[in-house]
């Protein structure tokens, strides 16, 4: 235990990557209070190249193994280091995106923006790495609170506020729930430590009853069904990038930081949950699905369409092993590339035309090649289609469902990817092979959204075929 | 070892009609090269199961490799896909609108198949397979006809489907066939290892089969195939039918048969009454079409199911003739669709009752149709006879009444063959001039000759002299193996 | 007075249910926040009556008990702020009022 | 390999060039080549035959091999034969497909028959197709199919004939579908090749079920030694009561009766008649048709030992076909389709023979054999030499139909001697060949099946009439009013006539029985005068009504009509066995099970596809509502689904 205050405060040693996000929080906080009015322009890039240094930073932490700090309060591995790396990777990708955003129609708020992101970011990284439920909780709704904001971001936009006050109703409401499942877990195993709840964890109806309140608020920050309501009209009410931002790293960390728990707190009886969460992939991939067939805007379109992503994250979940984890880090990461390359097509085209449905995109490939190439990729990755890197994660996320003998659960994934290819295809139909009267005209990205749909590009195209990503991320993954 | 040209950054399109064709032809050269080395290796005594082999570990952790090699088969194939790019790239010669996608796409199609061909990773024939699967979409959706957006949807679902059942039964094949615990997607160290047991066979087996039978057209999962042709661009319906379907009947044999041969051995009488059906009905079917396509679509499900048919029957005079069907198959449908593909550029109509005489007006085009109809109604000195002779005499060695009940039904088709075979050269060819707009129209041109000839050459030259083909087949040890 | 732990437990459980049917029927949103508020304090009733009961020795109750407190102040907050802005936006705070974006 | 390889070689190089090539040589260079390419191979097939029959030695791959056995039979050589495919397996490890050229007494006789009478329609066609578009193609047939018909009878194994046998009906197809402009044509090659195609079926069969026990294919080692080898491996066997090697055999000769149109596959033939009349002389008439004739007496021995009931069977099916066949010929008015069904009935003829027919040449059992054999070589050439004469008929007055026809004698003297002397040999006038082989078939079944004898005297009575029938209607009768002058044929065409009749006078006094006979060894045979007598006494009455009848115009036709009158109606429609198939093909298989697969295909199986597509899209638009927009609905369904799965999660 804690033996002296020096050894206290060397807990923050191991804490790099928080304490970096930290300092570039307080410059960009500084930066906005001071660079005034004629220094936005030069605020976001202060901004976007001090996280750029920051997350390159990150790839410099390496542990060897796991590390405790704060009397086990928080936790870090490599795996960990990784994952919050992929977070800030994803980030710096939404900020590429959100750029031409911040630099006309939000210019006033961008400092504004950088700050609360990067506050959801701590958040997330607090929620990663904890191990006990009190962090967790500080972490969750340190990365919870400030997104309503965001979504909340276009004052002037009813549908902004309506997606916003829905979040954060519904987010205080899972919270709740998941508090009170929180509350019983520590009434019936006396801790909130994840190990020691596991060595109290004995399958008592009290405790599973915990465990599904608990499961429950986790399955609203990934959106798993029946807890899923809030997301697709957040999406589309949120600004663009902001809902990329949502789609990707909150769902992702949560995504790992659930696995995290569940591997840790309660794996000593994994059938209980695995059956529940069995349940849950299967009518979360197929609700999302049938949701998604029928929407005609972009934005709930990829709402539903993450949806039924998040269910083949929970693939790799139920697993429980090192080969699920690593599968679903890997499937993070790959998501993450696919994701915001889609979203970052729309958010371009949204910001320069306003546009979002469907409709809108018919003929695209006539005006904008690039852009419905890049979507074409986008979707088609997302769908699984190789070569592209979706088809490699789904493939080993299955693979790991697989190894567990969840061959009747992977079918039924499988089956749910042609509704899903469906969908994507539609996308595809839309801008390739429908007419349009009135077609998106050619529009200009600006530098930066490029560079961010350039990295998603080459993401896409490559990642599947560098296997060395992968086999890092299974030499430092561990299970249950 | 499979050269592949991109033509990217062109957009003139005789350069980029001109670099496919060097670049198809190149392929055709390298798959001939292939084919004489592999041959002279064989004859030089080489007996392993694989030539050219190449291992480049992957995913190490998983034990995924890209590994190639070729056996007899795999040559097979590789000539005959060879041999349809070739053809195909000279029958699309006209494909005016976005021609740059259009052979983007096309050889995105030719690299999936090619690789599925000479993988033998699971993981890698896999990936290739899917590669080969996703362009139809486009290519039909974009360049077709008809209801093509209808009918790319159509077949691209179904298809996934059939790659949904496949990859559960490759999940099953990996994590069940390892004999010392070291998993592996390696083909030849599965089959060699031999460890899978029973049980699991019979729930993987069925899975693998039915995902690959979808692709081969079995019944009744086959319903893509009149759409989807109807609707695909010339030759993208000729690689389709003509070497895409064969990736189907490929994989029934590679994978689920040889994998789990137990399990195939156990299970054969549900698939040959599938695919004993599939083949009467294609051809019933396709008797009363008045589709050009759909006809050679329906009989495509007759043909192919005939592969599947003499690849259950697990001798090796059928399993021989399976794979000497499904090249044989591939040039002949190809050589249709391509004529097809003709005959509508120029009439444009596919329905048989509003053509007529065509004989006359385009007589080379006709020629050529004909040879196709006698190609596929097994005519001797043409690719067919020699394919459905070698299936019909392996797949008489069962003496059951079960198996002879199909194998007899089964050559019942030879006639029904004949039936739709004449109801369209008589109706379309023959006969008086239906439309007298079309007494104006012109024969075939030079690139359409090249596609034409070329097929009917090597349709011809398989029917004349097949003994090196089939000995080639026979003479792989996946064949072998089945000789009991 | 000694009060069984039963009854406290009784008593969140209770608070927790009302905090959940107020939410799902209060027309109003500042109505439904105070149900979320209701459904924290029984949590809070729980975590300190664990600690009190159960495990008196250590303090993670009590302390997991202020978190909460101190997040659900950070939480009103900010979702008193957006409710100000639906009011803003749509002139009324009534829940029906954000019903639009569905399907 | 040899000399003797050009036999099939030439042929096929032959059809090559002309078809490919053909158009730009232009007609004349094209039919000069043809014809000169098959002199060649007649030539060839004559030193064979001189050689094989006379010098009883042939010289093969340079060495001179003796025809004959040690015991005086007729040895069977081979020239070459060399594997065409593998068809080997772990049961069969000999299985060879191989390709070879067999010459025995019987391939010999038919490399004769085949040769002379494909060169007569080469010469005949120059004149006969002049100018005539597509002369080219029709020449390059021509060729397809002497090599295709060539390829047959040397074959040495019974796949090799059935490749050929493929290719015979393939190139019979393409001279039927000749005008394929003409719609008619194109049903009847349609027809023709479809029936055809459809008995093969039954003879692909037959043969895999022959050499699935045998091992093998090649006819030395089926029918050697007394058909032992199918003895030692089928003998006993049987399926459902038959006896397999009957079961196969009978499907072989089902084969061989699509070939040879044997009731109840004779449908195609008449209508054959559509192609270019020497293409049906040649195709229709004395070569491709007794290609089934050929089959049963080339596995004879099988059936002679193995499936004796067969062979009965055989014989019945002959005997009713050729009664059948006679009637219907009595009452066409088209020239072409009388020849059509007295062709049937010949080879009717030629198959009762073989069923009646013993196998040892010791007291001339095996007579029917040989009679069968020798009524083929006769029939082909005055069957060719009447075809080609109405050709030369037709070519001068541009109709088949007998009423546009009458007293021609004068106008076309040649074509008026070669078909009286025809008509003479078919009806069993001596000295002419067709009594000689004919009296033989009616000995031989005379002394078998005393049923199956008196049918064929009556036939034989038939044939005589119908002929003569058509003789007096063409040359005598009443002169119709003619369009123009009819006018002898040219040279090219009335120089086969002439050989052809000449062929038709001297084939009577071949020693058919010293080269060709069941067993391989010579005999001499006797004449039994009073079946001799009977038959030309049958003959005589036959041509002696139908001089009455035909002879002048009179009202004996109608009178005899108005006896026989249903009978007649049935007769001329060919008992409507034609319409049978109709209904069986259009009505049944068409309209019933094709349509109904079609329709089964797109509703039930594809609309399944489409109904689950459909589903799911309803099921899409159907919970729409479940995402209401209210967020006290979310929270109610996100409380609702804590709740279930608690209680699953507790009970379950």
């Amino acid at each position: 235990m804690i033996e002296t205050l020096k050894d206290y405060y060397s807990g923050f040693a191991i804490m790099n990557q928080e304490l970096t996000l930290v300092l570039v929080l307080i410059f960009v906080l500084l930066a906005d209070l001071f660079l005034g009015e004629k220094g936005k322009k030069n605020l976001q890039f202060a901004a976007i190249g001090s996280f750029a240094l920051a997350t390159i930073s990150g790839f410099t932490v390496s542990f060897g193994g796991s590390q405790e700090a704060f009397a086990g309060m928080y936790v870090t591995s490599d795996m960990h280091v990784l994952v919050k790396n992929i977070l800030n990777i994803g980030t710096l990708l939404v900020f590429f995106f959100a750029h031409y955003w911040n630099k006309n129609e939000n210019r006033n708020q961008s400092g504004e923006f950088y700050f609360l992101t990067l506050s959801t970011l701590l958040g997330m990284y607090l929620m990663v790495s904890s191990g006990n439920f009190i962090l967790f909780y500080i972490g969750l709704e340190t990365a919870s609170i400030p997104m309503a904001a965001l979504v909340a971001f276009n004052k002037k936009n009813r549908d902004s506020a309506e997606a916003a006050a829905k979040y954060i109703l519904t987010a205080a409401f899972s919270s709740g729930v998941m508090l009170f499942g929180i509350s019983l877990i520590y009434g019936s195993c006396g801790s909130l430590y994840f190990d020691e709840v596991a060595n109290a964890f004995q399958g008592l109806p009290v405790q599973i009853l915990a465990m599904v309140f608990f499961m429950a608020g986790m399955g609203f920050k990934i959106s798993l069904v029946p807890f899923h309501l809030w997301t697709a009209d957040t999406y589309q009410g949120a600004p663009t990038s902001v809902t990329a931002y949502l789609s990707v790293m909150s769902k992702g960390a949560a995504a790992f930081t659930f696995l995290c728990i569940l591997f840790k707190a309660f794996h000593n009886y994994p059938e209980i949950w695995q059956n529940i969460l069995w349940w849950i992939i299967v009518v979360t991939i197929t609700v999302g699905n049938l949701f998604a067939i029928r929407q005609k805007n972009l934005k709930r379109f990829l709402a539903f369409s993450s949806i039924s992503q998040a269910g083949y994250i929970m693939l790799g979940v139920i697993s429980g092993s090192p080969l699920g984890m690593t599968s679903t880090v890997y499937y993070i990461f790959i998501y993450l590339f696919t994701n915001l390359a889609a979203f970052g097509i729309i958010s371009n085209i949204e910001n320069q035309t306003g546009k979002v449905g469907m409709d809108d995109y018919n003929g695209l490939y006539g005006t904008n090649p690039k852009s419905a190439f890049i979507m074409t990729l986008a979707m088609f990755s997302l769908g699984g289609i190789p070569p592209f890197a979706g088809f490699f994660s789904k493939f080993f996320i299955f693979a790991a469902a697989a190894e567990q003998g969840q061959y009747l659960l992977v079918f039924i994934a499988l089956l749910n990817t042609i509704i899903s290819l469906y969908y994507y295809l539609l996308v595809v139909k839309a801008m390739f092979i429908n007419k349009s009267e009135n077609p998106i005209p050619t529009i200009k990205s600006d530098n930066m959204s490029i560079i961010g749909l350039g990295i998603c590009t080459i993401g896409i195209l490559i990642l599947g075929f560098i296997s060395p990503i992968y086999e890092y991320m299974t030499s430092i993954s561990f299970g249950m | 070892m499979m050269a592949i040209i991109f033509c990217l950054g062109s957009e003139k399109k005789n350069i980029i009609r001109m670099v496919m064709a060097v670049g198809a032809l190149a392929i055709l050269g390298t798959a001939v090269y292939v084919t004489l080395d592999f041959l002279a290796q064989r004859e030089a005594g080489d007996a392993a199961d694989f030539l050219f082999r190449q291992d480049i570990v992957w995913y190490q952790s998983l034990n995924i490799n890209y590994s190639v090699g070729v056996d007899g088969i795999s040559v097979a194939m590789l000539l005959l896909s060879s041999v349809i790019v070739l053809t195909g790239v000279f029958a699309s010669w006209g494909m005016e609108i976005q021609t740059k996608e259009y052979f983007l796409w096309f050889l995105m199609l030719a690299i999936g198949v090619f690789g599925f061909f000479i993988s033998i990773d699971l993981f890698t024939m896999f990936l290739f397979y899917e590669v080969a699967l996703i362009p139809m979409y486009l290519l039909i959706g974009l360049w077709g006809t008809g209801r093509k957006e209808y009918s790319a949807m159509k077949l691209t679902l179904m298809l996934m489907g059939g790659s949904a059942f496949l990859m559960v039964g490759i999940f099953g094949i990996y994590y069940f066939s390892s004999a010392d615990g070291q998993l592996t997607f390696n083909i030849v160290e599965i089959a060699k290892n031999h460890a899978m047991p029973v049980d699991k066979q019979l729930i993987f087996f069925p899975l693998t089969f039915v995902g690959f039978g979808v692709l081969g057209a079995m019944f009744p999962f086959h319903t893509w195939s009149p759409d989807g042709h109807a609707s695909a661009p010339t030759a993208v319906s000729m690689l389709h039918a003509g070497v895409l379907m064969k990736l189907g009947g490929y994989g029934c044999f590679r994978i689920a048969m040889n994998l789990m041969p137990e399990a195939a051995d156990q299970l054969s009488w549900i698939f040959i009454i599938l695919t004993g059906t599939s083949v009467v009905y294609g051809a019933f079917s396709a008797c009363v079409q008045n589709d050009l396509k759909y006809i050679n679509a329906y009989s495509s499900v007759s043909h192919c199911g005939l592969v599947l048919f003499a690849l259950l029957m697990m001798n090796k005079t059928a399993m021989t003739g399976a794979i000497l069907q499904m090249v044989s198959h591939g040039l002949m449908t190809a050589l249709f669709f391509a004529l097809i593909g003709m005959i509508y550029g120029r009439t444009h109509t596919r329905d048989i009752r509003e053509m007529g005489g065509m004989m006359k007006i385009m007589p080379v085009l006709g020629v050529c149709y004909v040879i196709a109809g006698l190609a596929s109604l097994g005519l001797p000195g043409l690719s067919g006879f020699v394919a459905e002779m070698t299936i019909f005499v392996g797949s008489f060695e069962h003496t059951d009444l079960f198996h002879r009940f199909f194998v007899i039904m089964g050559c019942t088709s030879i006639v029904i063959t004949a039936v739709y075979i004449l109801r369209v050269v008589g109706k379309v060819l023959f006969g008086p001039v239906q439309d007298k707009h079309h007494e104006s129209l012109t024969d075939a041109v030079w690139h359409e000759k090249i596609a034409a000839f070329g097929l009917i050459i090597a349709i011809a030259g398989i029917g004349l002299a097949p003994l090196w083909l089939s000995d080639m087949i026979s003479n792989s040890s996946i064949i072998m193996h089945f000789m009991k | 007075m000694n009060v069984p732990v039963e009854f406290y437990l009784v008593l969140s459980t209770l608070l927790f249910f009302i905090g959940v049917y107020g939410f799902i029927v209060r027309k109003n949103l500042i109505g439904i926040l105070m149900s979320i508020e209701l459904i924290l304090n029984a949590v809070n009733i729980n975590f300190v009556v664990f600690n009190r009961f159960l495990f008196p020795e250590k303090l993670e109750g009590y302390m997991y008990g202020l978190f909460v407190i101190i997040v659900a102040a950070a939480e009103t907050a900010v979702a008193i702020a957006i409710i100000i802005n639906v009011y803003r936006n749509m002139k009324n705070i009534d829940v029906d009022s954000i019903k639009e974006l569905k399907n | 390999m040899d000399y003797t390889v050009l036999l099939l070689a030439i042929p096929f190089l032959m059809f090559l060039l002309l078809g490919l090539v053909g158009q730009k040589l232009g007609p004349k260079m094209a039919g000069i080549l043809g014809t000169a390419g098959l002199s060649v191979v007649t030539v060839l097939a004559y030193y064979v035959a001189y050689s094989y029959f006379l010098n009883k030695g042939l010289t093969l791959n340079g060495v001179l091999e003796s025809a004959v056995n040690g015991d005086g039979s007729w040895k069977a050589l081979t020239s070459f034969n060399f594997t065409w495919l593998d068809l080997s397996n772990a049961n069969r490890p000999d299985l060879r497909i191989e390709i070879g050229m067999l010459f025995d007494p019987i391939s010999v006789m038919m490399l004769v028959v085949i040769t002379t009478v494909s060169l007569m329609v080469h010469i005949y066609s120059i004149g006969y197709m002049h100018g005539e578009e597509g002369f080219e193609r029709y020449y390059s047939i021509l060729s397809l199919f002497s090599f295709a018909m060539l390829g047959l009878v040397v074959a040495t194994n019974i796949f090799q004939m059935y490749i050929f046998w493929e290719l015979v009906g393939v190139s019979s197809f393409l001279l039927i579908g000749f005008y394929y402009k003409k719609p008619s044509a194109v049903k009847a090659a349609k027809k023709a090749f479809i029936v055809t195609r459809f008995a093969d079926m039954f003879f692909l069969v037959g043969i895999l079920i022959l050499s699935y026990y045998t091992k093998t294919f090649s006819f030395e080692q089926i029918n050697g030694d007394h058909a032992a080898l199918v003895h030692t491996t089928m003998g006993g066997l049987t399926f459902m009561g038959c006896s397999v090697t009957a079961i196969a055999l009978t499907l072989i000769f089902l084969g061989g009766a699509g070939k040879s149109a044997m009731f109840p596959f004779q449908i195609w033939l008449p209508d054959a008649m559509e192609g270019p009349t020497p293409s049906s002389a040649l195709i229709h008439a004395a070569t491709m048709v007794v290609a089934g004739v050929y089959l049963v007496a080339r596995l004879f021995p099988v059936y002679f030992f193995e499936a004796t009931s067969v062979l009965t069977f055989i014989a019945y099916v002959g005997a009713f076909t050729s009664l059948f066949a006679a009637l219907i010929a009595c009452t066409q008015t088209d020239i072409k389709r009388v020849l059509a069904f007295s062709t049937i009935s010949q080879i009717a003829y030629m198959m009762v023979a073989l069923g009646v027919s013993g196998y040892a040449s010791a007291h001339e059992a095996g007579l029917g054999f040989t009679a069968s054999m020798w009524h083929l070589f006769t029939h082909a050439m005055f069957k060719a030499l009447l075809f080609m004469c109405a050709g030369a008929i037709i070519h001068a007055v541009h109709s088949n139909e007998m009423d546009d026809m009458g007293n021609m004698r004068k106008y076309l003297p040649i074509t008026h001697w070669t078909f009286l002397i025809a008509c003479f040999a078919i009806a069993g006038i001596p000295p002419f060949s067709g009594f000689f082989s004919k009296d033989e078939i009616l000995t031989a079944a005379f002394e078998s099946n005393m049923i199956i004898y008196v049918c064929q005297a009556f036939v034989a009575g038939l044939t005589a009439f119908y002929m003569f029938r058509l003789y007096f209607r063409i040359f005598w009768y009443n002169e119709p009013t003619f369009h123009h002058t009819p006018h002898e044929a040219p040279k090219s065409m009335t120089i086969p006539l002439i050989v052809l009749a000449a062929f038709t006078c001297v084939g009577g006094f071949i020693p058919f029985s010293e080269f060709i006979t069941a067993e391989s060894i010579g005999y001499e045979i006797e004449m039994n005068t009073t079946i001799a007598t009977i038959s030309v006494v049958v003959a005589l009455i036959g041509i002696a009504i139908a001089t009455f009848m035909y002879k002048k115009q009179n009202e004996w036709p109608d009178k005899v009509t108005a006896i026989f009158k249903n009978f007649y109606v049935w007769a001329y429609h060919r008992f409507y066995i034609d319409e049978v198939y109709l209904f069986i093909t259009n009505k049944i298989i068409f309209g019933i099970i094709c349509t109904f697969i079609a329709w089964f295909d797109r509703h039930i199986i594809d609309g399944f596809m489409n109904l689950l597509a459909w589903t799911t899209n309803l099921v899409s638009d159907e919970t729409k509502e479940v995402q209401s927009g209210s967020v006290q609905q979310y929270a109610w369904v996100f409380i609702m689904g804590v709740v279930t799965i608690v209680a699953l999660a507790l009970y379950l």
